[in-house]
């Protein structure tokens, strides 16, 4: 079949253009600023895949996007902050802790609420919550034991790998601490009606812009430094990192999407009552759909933070939290395809090209040119510049026709027409 | 064929009491049925006596004011739809609610995933257990729809097909979910006599295939008469009466709220009237 | 009705208390800080609430806006707040370089000084009224009309689209400019307190403590938002007009069959709204007088909050929420913590979203074809 | 003749909806069009009503070209249709639906005669004009769906299914109304699943299938011949 030549012709692609770039930036032919933009397109596209697996094949209208990747971002920040500039693990191993002790609280809160029929989700939120408090009051307490041995051996590595590892798992728990705090918060919220979900969801990313303009007093976070912006943070992001993070994303996408899982994850969107009356669970798949793509996400989050070393809360202000919204939508929504593209024609448009065209003294003009753009685009072609398009590896294959082994003997439609009675 | 009505066996499902009030209309009130296994009951009334009203009670779409709805001896109230599913019940809409966009091959995997037999971990990885099940889930369902005659079809976007195929891929997925008791919601509406007959021997044949029992809300009394072992008929949320379809036809009740003096009778006069006017 | 296999621990869990109880403890919490001080300095509590009724009446005339192009379109029409700012930015130059308010003294120079400022003081908002409908239904023609029939949220982001459009167009230098602009108002301020009677607070001097203090533009704004709100009142449910926009809000297939211009009838809908807001921008800058292209945003968000706390696609509702987000919001700055006023608006919004998930004026549950 | 079909062609995107479809319907008639589910039925009358762009063919009403029209103007011209499914403004009362239908009339008095011709055609309304829409019964419903439809003093009423989802004693009345309403003088288009109740009252009927005309003739014909009574009336 051709799945495996098209998963061949795949890969070899982002290999070509993986090393293309990265050989571009090597030789200093690409400029920083070219360079970074790509990062940013790439970012983008993570955040992006995420919300569209939650709008696009979930259908779940989420502005919530934003906040994920500001928890992210900051989580991460702060994680390798400590590591470079007070030279200890403490970041790391707490949030590790808080992470897992934190997925352990949920998934005892979860057999319990299991076992409660006719929980509402306000009570069953209420319950999750306290597991959380608990776990995370548990994992501060226990981290601080952990901190001095955790960050000897990682002083034992050699700096650019210890560095590195860091980075690495910062990242990563970046995503999962997002993740988590979806979990509980789409916990009620998921239960609203479509458009009272999006509103709901776009307060929540106004509640995260706000604690973060109030971090260092509010928080406690005083490295955070709150609405007067995060600095100090390494640029640890490279085109390969963002890179093999972006390929990873798309591949779980992927498999997912061509599973009875991402089957059941669409049907909610197609028909939630009928996915209902086919046995499928709307509420997990909803909440799995949503965790996931806030995961993503968060990952996202976390690469940007360390793509210019410096975080301001006015990034994760809810005016940008359309910036997904719109690549998604441009793209064409359920089309993960579509998603890459529009992420990386935004950056490399709105954030570069129309840097450069636009006149000297006629900057501000960039965000008036750039919704007449999008209007035109909107007016020209609303399902998005890819509708449900896919590239070859992406999209799915039909399974070879059905050979009828034995006869059947179905009720056969007789059909004889009218038409000869005219 | 058997008399279930009058068999000792215990009901299928079995209904008592139930009531549902929307902002202090009832909608039902006091509803008791039973259903025996095997058996293929009708659901009649006029619009808004509250039939489909008792479909969502009894997929959990709705949860009752008051009443009990057993199945196979469980209580189903407090249940999810999705677990009412799972147990075995599974429905068929009036407006039909096919996942449009996809296509007729997926509308019945989607049926097949309670039973998917792979976790997500091994659906993000595509491991051998994901080749292995999805390989069989697809095999099982290409295979189902060949026994509804519509494996060559099964690439075809759903929201595509013709009316016909529609409410025949609707009932084909609801049995892909392998129900013991189907709930089909006025499979007939919107169909002309030739489509009705083709469904009433579609759902005998499922019915002798798949060893099910039916419940059947439907407008055509010709179906309803047709096929259905017993009727009950509803009117304004109560059940008005009960019986063959032979006694429901001489029912005064459900003449006069329902049935009224027969079409033939009734287009008779109405030819007459009209010659009078013209 | 109760499960056969309850357990004990079941039982306790089934009457969904613990939902409840944190929404209690939240309420209570919040009861409890804001009533503590409030007893202990109970002059402050009342400024508290008339300063938030001023604010909420604000609230309310955008958020109608907000509710009335949903209720027709389904469509949350983010540029609301930019009409809005419009509509301040209208009166700012009516004031400033025309001085429009002056006209009926310059015309009928025998006119009682308070008349004059009155109809002057009228003229101005409704021509900030007049330009925002203007406005209002131009966007609709070039931008939502052509997409009625595309997914929603192609609308969507066409809305936001034009809503940065407006904000940075209005930026530009030779429009409104990116800067902070003093606003001068059509009237002067005049203040009074209460302690012992109501009096008149003399210019330049300080408030006595302990007084509560209110404006002239206190009135002003309830009164405007009061007779434009009964106004709206009547056209939606006594007009042919009103009567029209809720069978087209309802169905508008249908509408159409009956004769009903569909498309006039949306447009309509917009431009009331966008009067509104027009209003709202004038009465807004009075109260708080500052005027710069940013100043749409937040106020439109309130007001969106607000549409949607009471129910989005409620007239009344929308009325309700404003007035609530006002107090919530003024309280909040004042007992809680001022910088998490947006915060604790939104979380206000959730908890009661969670309650009742269409609003306090939302319809409840309906029976499912 | 009152209206004029010539040749139209309708499309929902690709599919090919209405292929060359051609008929009339003279003063005073009642001419039913019966076909089965996605024949073309109700698209031949949104197309009428004006709801619909035929991409080619013409619609003549009493002289005049109206296959450009927008909607709202044709309702003035006086055809009005009661939609399928009865599409009652739901959250407007009895008299608010009312005279929704009378959008179009802008003479207080006429208004008052209509309404008044409506209450007597169905005094059930009367008595409910006050309650919302949403609350009446499926039969009611349907009754203030025509009556809607009257308000606007139509020439030519075009019925999309009005016996859907009553019960057989509803269904009954409701053509007895739908006769007494031609017998005043408004012809009627009549679409209709229910084919032996649509033939019984109508003077002339067409057969739609798949988008095209197959059969026309005069209803006791159509109801004599063999063709029909196997696919639409049910006979063995």
């Amino acid at each position: 079949m051709n799945t495996q030549r098209s998963t061949l012709i795949f890969w070899l692609v982002f290999l070509g253009f993986l090393i293309l770039i990265q050989a571009l930036i090597g030789t200093g032919l690409l400029s920083n600023f070219w360079a970074t933009l790509l990062k940013i397109g790439a970012v983008m596209s993570i955040v992006s895949i995420g919300l569209n697996l939650i709008y696009g094949f979930n259908g779940q209208f989420s502005l919530g996007q934003w906040g994920f990747y500001a928890i992210g971002a900051y989580t991460a920040a702060d994680i390798t902050y400590r590591w470079t500039q007070l030279h200890n693990a403490s970041g790391l191993v707490v949030v590790l802790l808080v992470v897992l002790l934190v997925s352990l609280a949920f998934f005892l809160v979860a057999k319990i609420v299991s076992r409660l029929r006719g929980l509402d989700a306000l009570s069953a939120f209420t319950l999750y919550l306290i597991g959380l408090l608990i776990a995370a009051i548990l994992a501060v307490m226990v981290g601080k034991g952990l901190i001095a041995p955790i960050t000897n051996i990682l002083n034992l590595l050699p700096a650019e790998w210890a560095i590195q590892i860091v980075f690495f798992l910062a990242v990563i728990l970046g995503g999962c601490i997002a993740a988590e705090i979806s979990y509980i918060f789409g916990l009620p919220v998921l239960t609203l009606g479509s458009d009272y979900f999006g509103i709901a969801t776009l307060g929540f990313t106004i509640i995260v812009k706000v604690l973060l303009d109030n971090s260092d007093t509010l928080l406690g976070f005083t490295e955070m430094k709150g609405a007067r912006g995060m600095v100090g943070i390494p640029k640890l992001t490279s085109w390969i990192w963002v890179a093999v993070f972006l390929i990873a994303v798309l591949v779980v996408t992927r498999n997912l999407l061509h599973s009875s899982h991402g089957r059941a994850m669409i049907s909610v969107r197609e028909d939630e009552i009928a996915a209902k009356a086919m046995g499928i669970n709307v509420a997990q798949q909803k909440t799995i759909t949503f965790v996931l793509g806030s995961f993503f996400a968060g990952l996202a989050g976390a690469l940007y933070a360390h793509v210019n070393g410096f975080l301001h809360p006015n990034t994760f202000n809810f005016i940008k939290s359309f910036d997904p919204m719109i690549i998604v939508v441009f793209g064409g929504l359920g089309s993960v395809s579509g998603t890459v593209v529009a992420a990386f024609t935004w950056a490399l448009v709105l954030e570069g090209l129309l840097r450069l065209v636009l006149p000297q003294g006629f900057e501000t003009w960039r965000f008036v040119v750039y919704p007449l753009l999008l209007l035109i685009m909107m007016l020209l072609r609303p399902q998005g510049l890819f509708g449900a398009f896919e590239f070859p590896y992406l999209r799915q294959v039909l399974p070879r026709p059905f050979q009828p082994r034995e006869l059947h003997q179905p009720p056969s439609p007789a059909d004889e027409p009218l038409n000869n009675g005219a | 064929m058997t008399t279930p009505s009058t068999a000792p066996t215990k009901a299928l499902l079995e209904i008592k009491g139930l009531t549902k009030e929307f902002g202090g209309l009832k909608a039902v009130n006091n509803f008791d049925m039973d259903i025996y296994p095997g058996e293929l009951v009708g659901l009649i009334g006029p619009n808004g006596a509250g039939k489909t009203t008792v479909f969502n009670l009894i997929t959990g779409i709705y949860v009752p004011t008051a009443g009990v709805i057993r199945f196979r001896d469980t209580k189903l109230i407090g249940f999810q739809p999705h677990e009412i599913t799972q147990m075995g019940i599974a429905r068929t809409f009036q407006n039909i609610r096919l996942f449009p966009n996809l296509t007729v091959l997926d509308n019945v995997r989607i049926a097949y995933h309670i039973h998917a037999g792979y976790g997500m971990f091994d659906a993000i990885v595509h491991n051998k257990n994901y080749d292995r099940h999805e390989k069989a889930l697809t095999e099982r369902a290409q295979e189902f729809l060949s026994v509804f005659n519509m494996h060559t079809r099964q690439g075809e976007i759903a929201k595509n097909l013709p009316y016909g195929e529609q409410r025949r891929l609707e009932i084909a997925r609801a049995l892909a979910a392998s129900p013991q008791l189907l709930l089909l919601d006025e499979p007939a509406a919107g169909m002309n006599p030739k489509e009705v007959v083709e469904l009433m021997d579609l759902i005998h044949f499922i019915r002798e295939r798949f060893n099910l029992t039916i419940l059947l809300i439907e407008h055509q009394m010709r179906v309803v008469m047709g096929i259905c072992e017993r009727i009950t008929v509803m009117d304004f949320g109560e059940v008005i009466a009960r019986g063959t379809p032979e006694a429901i036809q001489n029912d005064e009740k459900v003449i006069e709220a329902y049935l009224g003096r027969g079409a033939a009778a009734l287009s008779q006069r109405l030819r007459e009237k009209r010659s009078h006017v013209a | 009705m109760e499960n056969e296999r309850l357990t004990f621990i079941d039982r306790m869990i089934k009457g969904k208390w613990i939902g409840k109880l944190l929404l209690t403890v939240i309420v209570l919490f919040a009861v409890w800080g804001v009533g503590n001080k409030a007893i202990h300095n109970p002059q402050l509590f009342i400024q508290q609430i008339i300063n938030g009724l001023q604010l909420g009446f604000v609230y309310a005339l955008i958020a109608l806006g907000y509710t009335m192009v949903y209720g027709i379109v389904r469509l949350i029409n983010f540029a609301h707040g930019d009409v809005f700012m419009v509509g301040a930015m209208v009166s700012y130059f009516a004031v400033g370089s025309f001085h429009l308010h002056q006209w009926p003294a310059a015309a009928f120079p025998g006119l009682p000084n308070f008349i004059s400022l009155l109809i002057g003081t009228i003229s101005v908002i409704l021509l900030s009224m007049a330009i925002c409908a203007i406005l209002a239904v131009t966007i609709e023609r070039i931008a939502y009309k052509p997409l009625r029939n595309a997914p929603r949220i192609s609308a969507l982001i066409t809305a936001i689209g034009v809503s940065f459009f407006l904000e940075y167009f209005g930026a530009l230098p030779f429009v409104f400019t990116p800067n902070f602009i003093t606003y001068k108002r059509p009237y002067e301020i005049v203040t009074w307190y209460i302690k012992d009677g109501i009096h008149r607070l003399e210019a330049g001097k300080a408030p006595p403590q302990g007084g509560i203090l209110f404006s002239n533009n206190l009135i002003i704004i309830i009164l405007v938002t009061v007779l434009l709100l009964l106004s709206l009142t009547y056209i939606v449910q006594k007009t042919k007009i009103g009567k029209a926009m809720r069978a087209s809000a309802y169905d508008k297939p249908t509408s159409r069959l009956m004769g009903i211009n569909v498309d006039g009838i949306i447009s309509i809908t917009f431009a009331l709204g966008a009067a509104l807001a027009g209003a709202a921008g004038v009465l807004y800058a009075t109260a708080y007088p500052q005027v710069f292209f940013w100043m749409g945003i937040i106020p439109g968000l309130k007001a969106f909050i607000a549409a949607v706390l009471g129910g989005i696609g409620s007239i009344p509702g929308a009325f309700v929420g404003a007035l609530i987000m006002g107090q919530a919001e003024v309280l909040a700055a004042g007992y809680i913590s001022t910088p998490m006023r947006d915060a604790i608006a939104f979380s206000i919004l959730i908890l009661v979203l969670l309650v009742r998930p269409t609003g306090i004026y939302g319809e409840p549950e309906r029976e499912k074809a | 003749m009152l209206l004029e079909v010539q040749d139209l062609n309708v499309y929902y995107g690709a599919i090919h909806a209405l292929q060359g479809i051609s008929f009339s319907i003279n003063q005073g008639e009642i001419v039913t069009l019966i076909g089965a589910n996605g024949a073309g039925k109700s698209t031949t009358l949104n197309t009428i009503s004006g709801i619909l762009r035929p991409r080619s063919g013409k619609v003549i009403f009493k002289d005049r070209d109206i296959t450009l029209t927008p909607a709202e103007e044709i309702v003035r011209l006086g055809i009005c249709q009661s939609p399928e499914g009865r599409k009652i403004f739901a959250t407007l009362t009895v008299m608010e639906n009312l005279e929704m239908g009378a959008f179009t009339q802008t003479d207080k008095n006429e208004i008052n005669r209509s309404l008044e011709r409506v209450f007597r055609s169905f005094p059930r309304l009367k008595e409910r004009q006050n309650q919302l829409g949403g609350t009446l019964s499926g039969g009611e419903q349907q009754m203030l769906a025509i009556g809607r439809a009257l308000m606007s003093h139509p020439q030519l009423l075009l019925l999309d299914e009005p016996s859907m989802g009553l019960s057989p004693i509803l269904v009954e009345e409701i053509f007895n109304i739908i006769q007494e309403i031609n017998a005043q003088g408004t012809s009627i288009l009549l679409v209709e699943q229910n084919a032996q109740m649509a033939l019984s009252v109508a003077h002339r009927g067409y057969v739609l299938e798949t988008g095209r005309i197959v059969l026309s003739g005069d209803s006791t014909d159509l109801m004599n011949n063999p063709q029909v009574a196997k696919a639409y009336l049910g006979a063995h």
